[in-house]
């Protein structure tokens, strides 16, 4: 403003505006939907978090087992019920200092464990190593999850489409079977299966898909519904395609959404019920840990070595956390009226 | 409505009778029996039992007259305990259950509601960070975690409540809150949502625009607007929390209706699992039929349906 | 022309979004003068919603007023706390919005809704208000307002919503009634109804009406003077004639130009080429010219200032410059003129 | 009207509120603990019946044993005459007992007869009863045919002479005769109240009558807590020092610690293996052995290859009994070198432990741990048997001692038994016996208590045909010892003695079950309770406990 120049008379003649061609749209508004979802999830500090929170997570529970040379099921039984250590440090809870009847004692000396080595996070009533132990627990809990999230994107994503596109009748017979699954208590269906299935990891996963897929299949079919009424569809349909192609082309990518957000909730949903059955005890068998076995084994001990319990309990919360943040920031991100 | 009701009812019914049938032969597929000392009895004995549990007959008789003595409201005898009918065995046992589930919800969703509606109305600050946090970790500790924090800190090191057993009203609350956590979380997340959606609607800017301040605007139009749809989720979750307490219920010592189900998995107790695996669904059904009919009368577009436009 | 409800000054608001802050609004003045309606037009985005909403202080959360001063009674509105504005809001000014379909309280039935108002600013008993609340309408021409006062929203007919809304607008009448595309939302039978309407009401309770429509063909129809609106700019104001019939704006012609008018059927309708400016970084000079096909250069250094056509009347528009070219308007601008220019003599004659 | 709605929620949230503190200090009164001549004690599992014809549990049998009384009762390791007025001596080569009957009452004042024994034995063996504990009775004149519905229940070798006067015929001497009758197995049973309840006796305390030390009140079976109230009309209830036992089902063991500690339990029974690890120094800790084994054993009949004895003698020497004993059961277990435990019956002459004797001591050698032999004894068993891999589902309990305990045995194995992989199915109690009874395993662990304190009882587990011999080992000359220990010398207690020995060398050496540990009960007492003495058959005579 300071440098306010009056008009000039020069100024004063038509630049001839070319308006044939002008872009019918903002510049800042050309980006792709994915992009515009992208730059939303980026601005978004929590979910950034825990997006990268998440990813140390699994890159350790992954990468870890490389670099840890302790085998998580190798028993020293010597070695049992340690309680963490981390090097000579003599920090408060890491310093392999432990209570029994009373007493303080340097249990790393009364087990006389040799000078070197250490445990992270203690061992267990096997004197296997805890932290390789919660390293491929951590690594099966994803398995499961991660699988059992398949299966349902498997299961559930082709239902809700079929559900949606199909005819009425095909429609309340599918919406009849949803019902029927539902009306048992999700806990109770997955505990049934597992009574009759052979017990195993397989097992377990199926048995958590077996429940988890209906969410899916139900968000999709309503999606299916309102996608249907879009023109873009309609128009397909007047032009003769098949329902097939139809829902690949067009309706798999608005879909999109959807899947990655309902999929991000079921992780955290599965890696809970691993957890819940492999507490109550028909969960994944030994000697595999997955966290809800190290939790359960760590619980009964829980009086003497809280630590046992803890250190997977955290860990488990902030896989639930850090997969909850980021399927609420990709839900903002999809779908930013919500915000 | 009253077709409509019953058309519901019908459903249900067949819906039951359809759970029934499955259970039925995913138990009969199963091996065992309810004797463990099955080979030092003798042949009559055996039949005697045999008799006593019908599995003398045919697998489809068997199926007939479980299904005929379900519609008659008999569970069958629990393999555990001897002659003891599973219908018995639930009433006995869910009182603690029913006590704790209804007190969790209550309790989990006043909170939550509470927690989600300050959330939602201060949107993007730090208490909606913080309102959030603890919800996702309401979401995130798993109940039987929570017990045993529960029982340990606040029962056995502060002896602000007793640890365990089940003597009276004190007793249920350690579990309660054990329960509550989820509840909490996920009716505080979804009451954000719902408050959020109604907050940012024209009838909310209009109530503004006609001077109402906001605790009004909130108590007379928000509250009541976002509560209608949590209805529907409230219903389905109490009798997941009942499920859920299984566990809870052990670690306090609780005998409970969940507790049984857990033991009579651990005794291979069929009749019982069967048992509660309906009794679990009819609740549900039950629950969920109540919710939509409710959901009927409370919400008004639904209540005229016919008149609506919209 | 000293009767002066409402009087907003360089008023400037600013939006912080992901992208960067929005100036939103930028510079606005005017004024509402007693018992008039006041017409504010201009493409969606213009910020002709935020300019009205500011007076009332209804915007979203990451909305700043940088700049301005809102008066109304002596008062600088911009200044009150939120209690006093309560106190104003609803009962002094009060709102009808764009979509009657969704801004009724689903769970409430309508007679509370629309006798909240007088509940809320007055110690009026809950069944006096309800009196009222069935007087008024009847007013707005609810029929059997008794019964049907216990109805809920979802029962009646959009045009009927939007009659309800007005009657809670009414109920405790308000100086300034700010409508905010009440008829966009409505059948064209409707529409007119219910504009009919709120120019009864206008006569009956005297009070002024702002006016917010991106249609200048409803215009027409209520407003005495019109203020158009461009890229978070007032660029040209005058009586609604003015506008009509003169109008000296190339935004403006582009307007009207887009337009289906009564008396000038036949003739092309014409889209305004382009996209609105980008108000994250507002064009330096003139935000209109890089879709004006009459753009000067200075318009791309320089902003216009208002240049007086006649005393109720001015654009903001380099053309208007004695120094500029001499402009022809469209033909189509012209037959306005002329056109008008006729109907004058007619009623003179 | 309009603002009903939020008040109510408020008020009901400040309700909660209230109610929340209000409880928080009225928590006090619940300790129970503390109130004299109260014991309460845990549990690990709820009743499920207390017909004693039909019990099967160990939890059943303790709260018989407080409820009931037999012709005899032990108290700590003696035994002690209960209804019957001493401890009877047999007649016609040990196959005739005459019993006589004290003047004793049932809770509900009817005489305790000789008639209700008559009918409880027959009740019991009637197979309409379908008692899965009828065996038991075997070795009582005519108990076998009367199961398997040959004979009417009524020729069983009980006989009412006088109304306070029993007579029971055996088929052949049993020498732990006396010990069978304390068990639960051989009550008396109240006719009248029986028949009253029909099908719902022994599923809830109405209408049961109690002829115990205690009288069990309020209860329904599957209930998690039970009180057991002083029987007054026990004929020794003078010497009943408790009113009231307390008895709480605690499955969560962290639970358990917690309210030992907050005085809500003056015995916390069942210690697992770390917590017993943990408390070994404190005072209130005590360990008292079972009479019971637990041990291993394979599946000849679906693997013949196991035949061989060297792949068992390697399995067994592959296990380390005293770091699994000591550490990882927490000393809950005692290793076990024989499949007779130790500490329950001693050399008639000489008095020296079973299990100490010279020989047994001697058989140690296969079971003391040696991987070096057993990887060798176990490839030489492999090459005789042209096995290479060896696949094995192991079948065992799934509480946490005998899960820890089989992960342990998993891992120690498969180091030292190379080709051997085990994969482990823990598995509810029932259905691993289930599945041992069926001979549906690869391998089980099993654990045997003993009925009555006798090596017999063990020893005859793993006879050829034997129903309880579930991996169907055998040996000629085994069987030969335990058919004479029980019938040619069953009335010549040394030579009956040297019988059992020899047997028991001989499956030591074959590892015909390979012994692992003899179970403790590691527990927690207060130490104002005294008491606790565990009987030979893993039960305790609460008439005895008692606090000061």
């Amino acid at each position: 403003m300071s440098q306010y120049l009056p008009p000039e008379e020069t100024e004063f003649q038509y630049v001839s505006n070319d308006l044939s061609n002008i872009p019918q749209e903002v510049s800042g508004a050309s980006r792709t939907y994915f992009q515009d979802v992208k730059r939303r999830f980026v601005h978004n500090k929590v979910a950034m978090v825990s997006f990268f929170l998440l990813i140390l997570i699994v890159l350790i529970a992954f990468v870890g087992p490389f670099f840890v040379p302790t085998d998580p099921n190798t028993q020293n039984v010597l070695f049992a019920n340690l309680p963490p250590k981390l090097g000579n440090l003599n920090i408060p809870g890491l310093n392999g200092m432990q209570t029994v009847g009373g007493k303080t004692i340097n249990a790393y000396q009364a087990a006389h464990v040799p000078h070197g080595t250490y445990y992270l996070f203690g061992t267990d009533y096997l004197g296997r190593d805890l932290f390789a132990r919660i390293l491929y627990g951590t690594r099966l809990s994803i398995i499961v999850a991660i699988v059992a999230t398949l299966l349902d994107l498997l299961i559930g994503v082709p239902y809700g489409i079929i559900s949606g596109l199909a005819s009425e009748r095909v429609d309340t017979f599918l919406q009849r079977v949803i019902e029927i699954i539902s009306s048992v208590p999700d806990l109770i269906v997955v505990i049934l299966l597992l009574i009759v299935l052979k017990p195993g990891l397989t097992s377990i996963i199926i048995a958590i898909a077996f429940t988890g897929w209906i969410t899916m299949a139900r968000l999709i079919r309503a999606q299916v519904f309102k996608l249907k009424q879009n023109e873009y569809v309609l128009a397909s349909e007047t032009l003769g395609e098949s329902k097939w192609k139809i829902s690949i082309r067009h309706l798999l990518p608005n879909l999109s959404s959807t899947i990655i957000i309902q999929t991000m909730f079921s992780i955290p949903t599965a890696i809970f019920f691993e957890a819940f059955l492999s507490f109550i005890g028909i969960g994944i068998p030994a000697p595999s840990a997955s966290l809800g076995t190290l939790m359960n084994d760590g619980q009964k001990a829980f009086h003497f070595l809280p630590y046992q319990m803890w250190i997977p309990a955290i860990i488990l919360s902030l896989i639930m956390i850090t997969t909850n943040l980021l399927g609420d920031g990709m839900r903002d991100a999809f779908d930013p009226q919500s915000d | 409505m009253t077709k409509y009701i019953l058309k519901r009812l019908f459903y249900l019914v067949l819906t039951l009778l359809i759970i029934a049938s499955i259970t039925f032969f995913m138990m009969k597929g199963l091996p065992g029996t309810p004797y463990t000392n099955q080979n030092k009895m003798s042949p009559t004995q055996l039949a005697a039992l045999n008799q006593k549990y019908g599995f003398n007959k045919p697998l489809f008789e068997q199926y007939l007259m479980y299904m005929n003595n379900l519609v008659h409201g008999d569970l069958g005898t629990s393999f555990q305990f001897n002659n003891e009918p599973v219908t018995q065995l639930i009433g006995d046992h869910i009182g603690p259950s029913m006590q704790l589930g209804l007190q969790a919800m209550i309790l989990g969703s006043l909170l939550g509601i509470v927690f989600g509606s300050i959330a939602a109305i201060k949107k993007n600050t730090w208490i909606d960070s913080l309102t959030t946090i603890v919800s996702i970790l309401g979401l995130s500790i798993p109940s039987f975690v929570l017990a045993v924090l529960l029982q340990y800190y606040l029962g056995y090191k502060l002896h602000w409540f007793p640890v365990a057993l089940w003597h009276g009203f004190s007793s249920s609350i350690l579990p309660t809150l054990a329960l509550a956590a989820f509840p909490l979380a996920s009716i505080a997340r979804y009451m954000r949502t719902e408050m959020v959606d109604v907050l940012n609607s024209d009838y909310i800017e209009l109530a503004k625009a006609k001077g109402d301040a906001s605790w009004q605007v909130i108590v007379k139009h928000a509250l009541r607007n976002s509560l209608i749809p949590i209805i529907t989720v409230v219903g389905p979750m109490a009798v997941t929390i009942m499920t859920g307490s299984m566990v809870v219920e052990s670690i306090f010592s609780i005998p409970g209706i969940g507790d049984q189900f857990v033991q009579s998995i651990l005794t291979n107790d069929y009749p019982t699992i069967m048992g509660l695996t309906l009794f679990y669904s009819f609740l549900m059904v039950v629950v969920i039929l109540i919710v939509d009919i409710l959901y009927g009368i409370i919400d008004p577009r639904i209540r005229l349906g016919k008149g609506g436009k919209a | 022309m000293s009767d002066k409800v409402l009087e907003v000054k360089d008023l400037e608001v600013d939006f912080s979004t992901l992208n960067g802050t929005v100036h939103a609004i930028r510079d606005v003045s005017f004024d509402l003068n007693k018992g008039e309606t006041l017409a504010l037009v201009g493409e969606s985005g213009s910020g002709k919603s935020v300019t009205v909403r500011s007076v009332i202080q209804l915007y979203a959360k990451n909305a700043k007023v940088t700049n301005g001063e809102i008066t109304f009674h002596g008062k600088n509105l911009l200044e009150l706390s939120p209690k006093e504005m309560d106190k104003i809001r609803g009962k002094d000014i009060s709102m009808i919005f764009q979509d009657p379909m969704t801004s009724l309280d689903p769970t409430m039935t309508i007679g509370k809704q629309v006798a909240e108002p007088l509940l809320v600013h007055h110690d009026t008993s809950e069944k006096e208000a309800m009196k009222r609340a069935q007087e008024v309408l009847k007013l707005v021409g609810i029929p059997n307002a008794k019964e049907r006062m216990h109805n809920y929203p979802h029962q009646f007919s959009g045009g009927q919503r939007q009659r309800i809304v007005i009657a809670m607008a009414i109920i405790d009448n308000p100086e300034i009634l700010i409508a905010d595309e009440p008829t966009t939302a409505l059948d064209v039978t409707v529409q007119a109804q219910i504009i009919s309407l709120l120019k009864d009401l206008q006569k009956k309770i005297g009070t002024s009406i702002i006016f917010i429509t991106h249609d200048l063909g409803v215009v027409a129809g209520i407003a005495d003077r019109v203020a158009v609106m461009y890229a978070g700019k007032i660029i040209e104001y005058g009586t609604t004639d003015e506008i009509y019939y003169d109008p000296k704006h190339p935004y403006t012609w582009g307007l009207l130009d887009s337009m289906p008018t009564l008396g000038l059927e036949g003739k092309r309708l014409k889209a305004i080429p382009g996209t609105p400016a980008n108000l994250i970084d507002p064009p330096k000079g003139d935000a209109f010219a890089p879709r004006s096909e009459y753009a000067m250069k200075i318009d791309e250094r320089l902003q216009p200032p208002f240049f007086k056509v006649t005393d109720t009347h001015y654009a903001a528009t380099w053309l208007l410059d004695p120094k500029a070219p001499k402009v022809t308007p469209p033909a189509s601008i012209q037959e306005r003129y002329n056109q008008y220019q006729k109907l004058r003599g007619e009623n003179d004659g | 009207m309009k603002s009903f709605h939020h008040r109510k929620l408020f008020s009901l949230a400040i309700l909660g509120v209230a109610a929340l503190s209000l409880a928080g200090c009225s928590q006090k009164k619940y300790n129970s603990a503390s109130a004299k001549k109260t014991v309460s004690v845990s549990s690990n599992a709820s009743i499920s019946t207390m017909d004693s014809s039909l019990n099967t549990t160990l939890v059943g049998a303790q709260e018989l044993s407080n409820t009931m009384e037999g012709l005899y009762r032990y108290s700590g390791n003696k035994l002690e005459p209960g209804v019957a007025k001493s401890i009877a001596k047999p007649t016609d080569g040990g196959k005739k007992y005459t019993i006589d009957l004290k003047k004793t009452k049932w809770s509900n004042g009817d005489p305790v007869t000789a008639n209700d024994f008559v009918y409880a034995w027959q009740r019991m063996v009637d197979p309409k009863t379908a008692s899965q504990y009828s065996y038991i009775y075997s070795g009582v004149k005519n108990a076998d045919d009367i199961v398997a519905g040959k004979k009417k229940p009524d020729t069983l070798g009980i006989k009412a002479l006088n109304k306070y006067k029993l007579q029971v015929t055996l088929e052949h001497p049993i020498p732990y005769f006396d010990t069978l009758v304390s068990g639960a197995q051989f009550y008396p049973l109240n006719k009248k109240a029986v028949t009253a309840s029909g099908s719902n006796y022994g599923i809830t305390s109405k209408g049961m009558v109690f002829n115990g030390p205690y009288k069990l009140e309020n209860w329904k079976a599957g209930d998690t807590e039970w009180h057991d109230t002083k029987n007054n009309s026990y004929w020794n209830a003078k010497n009943v020092k408790t009113d009231q036992l307390k008895w709480y089902v605690i499955t969560d063991p962290n639970t358990g610690l917690n309210l030992y500690d907050t005085n809500m339990l003056d015995r916390l029974n069942n210690l697992g293996g770390d917590a017993a690890h943990q408390l070994s120094n404190n005072k209130d800790f005590s360990t008292t052995p079972q009479n019971s084994t637990y041990y291993l054993e394979t599946n000849e009949k679906k693997f013949p290859f196991m035949k061989n004895k060297k792949l068992r003698q390697a399995m067994a020497l592959s296990i380390n009994r005293d770091e699994l004993s000591n550490i990882i059961l927490g000393k809950t277990g005692i290793p076990a070198h024989s499949v007779v435990p130790q500490d329950m019956s001693k050399n008639p002459k000489t008095g020296v432990d079973f299990t100490d004797e010279p020989s047994a001591k001697a058989d140690r050698k296969y079971t003391n741990y040696d991987p070096a032999k057993a990887t060798k004894l176990w490839q030489e068993g492999l090459k005789e048997t042209g096995q290479k891999n060896v696949d094995f589902t192991f079948t065992a309990d799934d509480t946490d001692t005998t899960k820890k305990m089989s992960e342990y045995i998993q891992d120690t194995m498969q180091k030292n038994l190379p080709g051997l992989k085990i994969t482990l199915s823990n598995v509810p109690f029932k259905t691993r016996v289930q599945r041992q009874s069926t001979k549906n395993f690869d391998m089980i662990g099993a654990a045997w208590i003993a009925d009555y304190p006798d090596p017999t009882n063990f020893l005859d587990l793993f006879t050829k045909g034997n129903p309880n011999n579930d991996g169907s080992w055998e040996n000629a000359q085994y069987d030969k010892y335990v058919k004479n220990s029980e019938t040619k010398d069953v009335n010549n207690p040394e030579k009956r003695w040297n019988d059992m020995l020899a047997a028991q060398s001989i499956i030591t050496k074959e590892q015909g079950a390979i012994p692992v540990f003899q179970n403790t009960n590691a527990a927690l007492t207060k130490q104002n309770v005294k008491g606790f003495e565990q009987t030979p058959t893993g039960l305790y005579n609460m008439a005895d406990v008692y606090k000061k």
